[in-house]
């Protein structure tokens, strides 16, 4: 107890951590702090460019096993289902209409970006190993996460409703398998992959280096824009602002049950938990723009953006890492 | 000088429908478009990539000369395909030319 | 088609009276805006943030679409009020529209 | 409340020829302007500098408001020396105003 | 004085200052060179959180003792002075209103960073070590310019204008306390005070490996910015351009008095001057069309950033540094 | 030859390369993966200014030489000539206008500064040596080029349109002579030139250790931009799309001979092969509209784009070296 505590300061200590208070402070006072659009799109870029890459080169570098198809396996069902559980969750103790409570489910059975690289320079601060396969398990958490919430959502349409968008478009098949997150993660694992060590030692200057300040950078952004959306979250019931805390600990545990049924290291059950708690904000949203329009983003990104993201970022990912050691020493010890 | 008058369909609406407006002007065959990035307010919320930089609050506008007819029937097929699901308006505006073929519906 | 007519008002301004025409939308409750970033120039010079990178040469307009009556009096309260210290110009066009109900003013 | 209509000209350009635009204002004594960067389509195709970063494949957008007079004379110049080379439409519409002084050409 | 002139070229032969040459060159000759808005205020951005963040590892390595305030306390007061100065110069010597008066007066009270941020550089190059609390100094130097300057102005208004905008509102007080700029650079000095060493590890690859090529880039863009201004200088008197000349020897006189008196390092007294020095053009103007819109920006403006600016940066920083390093030599031996 | 194809291939299995074909491929897919116009622009200038800088302090390690005088003359003489050649192929092989001819020449004669850039990656994998001054020469395949160009093309003007545009008007001089490329490459290299090893020491976290991070970057945007451009090829006859591969291998050749006669290092020869493979996308085409306005760049741009940029960057940099190679161990053996 005493040693999740000192990991949980450990981790609020730290430059990220402390700039994305910076960003909720300066938003929460209304300072004009701001960081452009632009510069936001580029520092995400960065970031998957970067964590990609690594992966890549970590794959080049360990032989491919059983292990890591039934990872990805695992990785692909934990999408389907964790939409089921959240709908469940949300229509059970909320009012939320069914295309709602599933455009939700499919937020949360997706994952953030920036929660999973805060979760890599967290583990790089214990010195923990994990596996570039995870970079692969995390790409393969959106197109189920969407199809599952789908699913779930078109069950409350109108006839007229169902009839304007037919459940398989061409479209839904580009955002979830064309976008531009899959790309540039996917493709720069590739690169990295192909490259191997020569790859890292001529891009170590740009991905390694300044990767910690980058990400404080983009840590500020997100502080910014989740503490603009704070507001939004009063017209919401207390039910709903408690689902955002509690279903991160479900998906969690998930995670790390599975991740120690898997076998894998003590690194990649934390991500994989910090995979299945976090929600995602940027390509969720966005696909279901084109594919369930009825759903209301404004319930839907402030409850992620204002309540998960946050309660992950400072709590959540010491948390995890915390009883996934636990698990990990009695699977060890067993 | 002799100016003639056609209209100005301006569409403000969310990024999602992009492509589908994007289409339409290219069915309808009209002459051409011009494109702006916004921002803004209106039933639907605020709309504010800058302050918010997800790609669901971006805010896009056309602007298409054409003539009266078309402009017309590119009008009511916004109304009649978006208003419901997306965040978008639609108006039309008077403009004076010079020369009228230049806006006249393309021919393929 | 039946087309109605209303105003659309339309303001370009300094940054610097930005929140105050955004508070003034709101306390007229105009139902929307749409919000662009522009340069210029004008009685107080070349106002160009892309060439001079501080704020204080950031211009910004907005189009208002409302009823005539609410357009008047917006455009009035700014020429009250910002006319004499500020780099600002209002004026009003005429637009065409379907839906009339969606450019009322909102009812809290 | 007493208004009175001017005009506005709306020129839509390949960058190539901005100063030239500038110049004319300015040679024509246009009491001012704005500038807005967009993307287009139109008789010269797709003009979309996000989508491919080349400077030739800038578009710019000036709205002037001026008498009407004036207009004509920058419509005609406009069309005059640039139609034929550069991609480029342009075109009136008419404004209302409170104070006309304020958009009379300057005076040097 | 042989000494003066080697350290003189010495810092004209440095890329930053090069560079600002560079760009005004450009300028002048009308070429399309540009650095985008957006790729300015990054630029800037980057800056105060590197320079911010150095600071507060570097406090976070001393002390605090009662230098500490007192010299807190000393910036403060020069910086509510000299406006007072500024505004006798320039009502003695030109026919400008008091209105205009005042606000340049504010200006000259403020900062600019820049010029700090090169001050730094020069610093650097010369082995000097100076107090991380010199930049808390540098936030302090705003607040008080502001009220002092305005003060100064209103008495020039019309009962009209005073009416319309009272002198203390919460405009004010959200412009002066919460810009943004203070607001990077309080909260990443307090990121680095708080992640200390630990933290100075992670972001060294960030704040230190590329800072003086990002100041390079950022001078470029300065150096085009000064250019494009120098035209407006024309239709200003004499006096009031030989005021952009020898104010800011006045402050940086006063600056080095004041930082030997408080005993500050060498190379603490050089950045005291270069702040009393150094006049604002980015926090001030901004904050003065909200407060003081009768003031016109087309004066300030072009005499800060066409005169005095390139000054200090060409001329300035080596004067005050040989400057301060005799009254340095002398207090030592006395 | 079996050399040869493991060059090409750790050609190929480079970073670089491998984000551009990264780019292609989502162009291709329509993926909605984008690098924003203002970070392409920040990329060039980056490029640009490290790419100069490095040259200016690899010149001020060099003594000034004949044969720097004599390369530099003949770089301009080759980006003269060159368009003469492409004008010929294209008259000879396509009803190419002479107003279009002519302008496809001026781009064929001109350079490419990402080919350049890519090609100083390669040379730095197989640790070849080049001479500082070949940055001075790419600097000077610019204007001779364009004018080189319009002379040819403007035979094909009608009188009336000859008298709107006299060829040598303020504009085209502008254009040619302060452009922002030009500017920023030649400032560059004078600022490392004049700050020497001092100036490289204080830039070398900036412009050496991220440097090939951020041409992967670029390369990325080059692919989706070169992606995107695919299909107006299609409007295209097969001699003009030949010409697209054959030119750059008439260009390197030529650059060779040059070379080897001049008597520049390996690395520099390469170089030079480079310089006259490639052909302008950005300068040219951009210029041509202020001189040239009737030429039509939905012509020349998708050749140079589509064709060949891709093949010089695929394949042609290799196989010019080890061209470059054989002529140059046959120059050194005889
Ligand atoms: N009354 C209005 N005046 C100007 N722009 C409006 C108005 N109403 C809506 N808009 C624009 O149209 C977008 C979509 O509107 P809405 O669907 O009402 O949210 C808004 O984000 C605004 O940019
Ligand atoms: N005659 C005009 N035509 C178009 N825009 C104008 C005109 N006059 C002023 N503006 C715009 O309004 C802003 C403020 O004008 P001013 O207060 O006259 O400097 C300018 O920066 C321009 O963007
Ligand atoms: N019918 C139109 N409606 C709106 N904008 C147009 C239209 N035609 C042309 N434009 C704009 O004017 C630019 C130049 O047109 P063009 O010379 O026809 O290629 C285009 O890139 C568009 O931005
Ligand atoms: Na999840
Ligand atoms: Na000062
Ligand atoms: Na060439």
């Amino acid at each position: 107890m005493d040693n999740l505590i000192n990991i949980a300061i450990t981790n609020l200590i730290s430059p990220p951590i402390l700039f994305f208070i910076l960003g909720t402070v300066a938003a929460r006072l209304k300072s004009d702090l701001d960081i452009s659009a632009g510069l936001g799109k580029t520092l995400s870029l960065y970031l998957m460019l970067a964590i990609g890459f690594k992966g890549g080169v970590e794959l080049s570098r360990s032989e491919l096993s059983l292990t890591t198809g039934i990872a990805l396996l695992a990785a692909a069902t934990l999408s389907f289902l964790l939409p089921l559980i959240a709908y469940g969750f949300i229509r059970l103790t909320t009012k939320m209409d069914r295309v709602n409570a599933g455009a939700i489910g499919a937020h949360y059975g997706s994952i953030s970006l920036v929660t999973f690289v805060a979760g890599t320079a967290f583990l790089e601060t214990h010195a923990e190993y994990f596996e570039g396969f995870l970079i692969v398990m995390m790409v393969l958490m959106e197109a189920p996460a969407i199809i599952s919430g789908l699913l779930l959502a078109r069950r409350g349409l109108t006839v007229a409703q169902d009839k304007r968008k037919p459940m398989l478009s061409p479209k839904l098949l580009r955002e979830v398998f064309f976008g531009w997150t899959i790309f540039i993660l996917l493709g720069s694992l590739l690169i990295g992959f192909l490259t191997g060590e020569r790859g890292m030692a001529a891009m170590a200057g740009f991905i390694s280096l300044p990767f910690i300040g980058f990400l404080c950078l983009f840590m500020l952004e997100m502080g910014l824009v989740a503490g603009r959306r704070l507001e939004e979250l009063q017209k919401f019931g207390l039910p709903l602002i408690l689902f955002g805390f509690y279903m991160p600990l479900v998906g969690a545990s998930l995670g790390i049950l599975t991740g120690l049924l898997i076998g894998l290291s003590l690194g990649g059950v934390t991500l994989l938990a910090i995979l299945c708690a976090s929600a995602s904000y940027i390509v969720v949203p966005a696909a279901l723009r084109h594919v369930l329009p009825q759903a209301n983003p404004s319930i839907s990104v402030p409850l992620v953006l204002g309540v998960t993201f946050p309660f992950n970022i400072l709590l959540g990912i010491p948390l995890y890492y915390h009883a996934a050691k636990v698990g990990w020493l009695l699977v060890r010890a067993g | 000088m002799e100016l003639k008058t056609i209209k100005k369909v301006v569409i403000i609406a969310e990024l999602a429908i992009k492509t589908d407006i994007l289409n339409l002007i290219n069915e309808m065959q009209a002459p051409g478009y011009t494109l702006y990035e916004v921002r803004g307010m209106g039933e639907r919320g605020v709309r504010d990539y800058e302050a918010t930089p997800l790609e669901y609050f971006k805010n896009i506008k056309f602007e298409i000369l054409v003539d009266e007819d078309l402009a017309e029937r590119i009008i009511t097929a916004v109304m009649e395909n978006y208003f419901e699901d997306y965040a978008v308006i639609a108006y039309l505006e008077d403009v004076q030319i010079l020369r009228r073929e230049k806006f006249k519906p393309r021919q393929n």
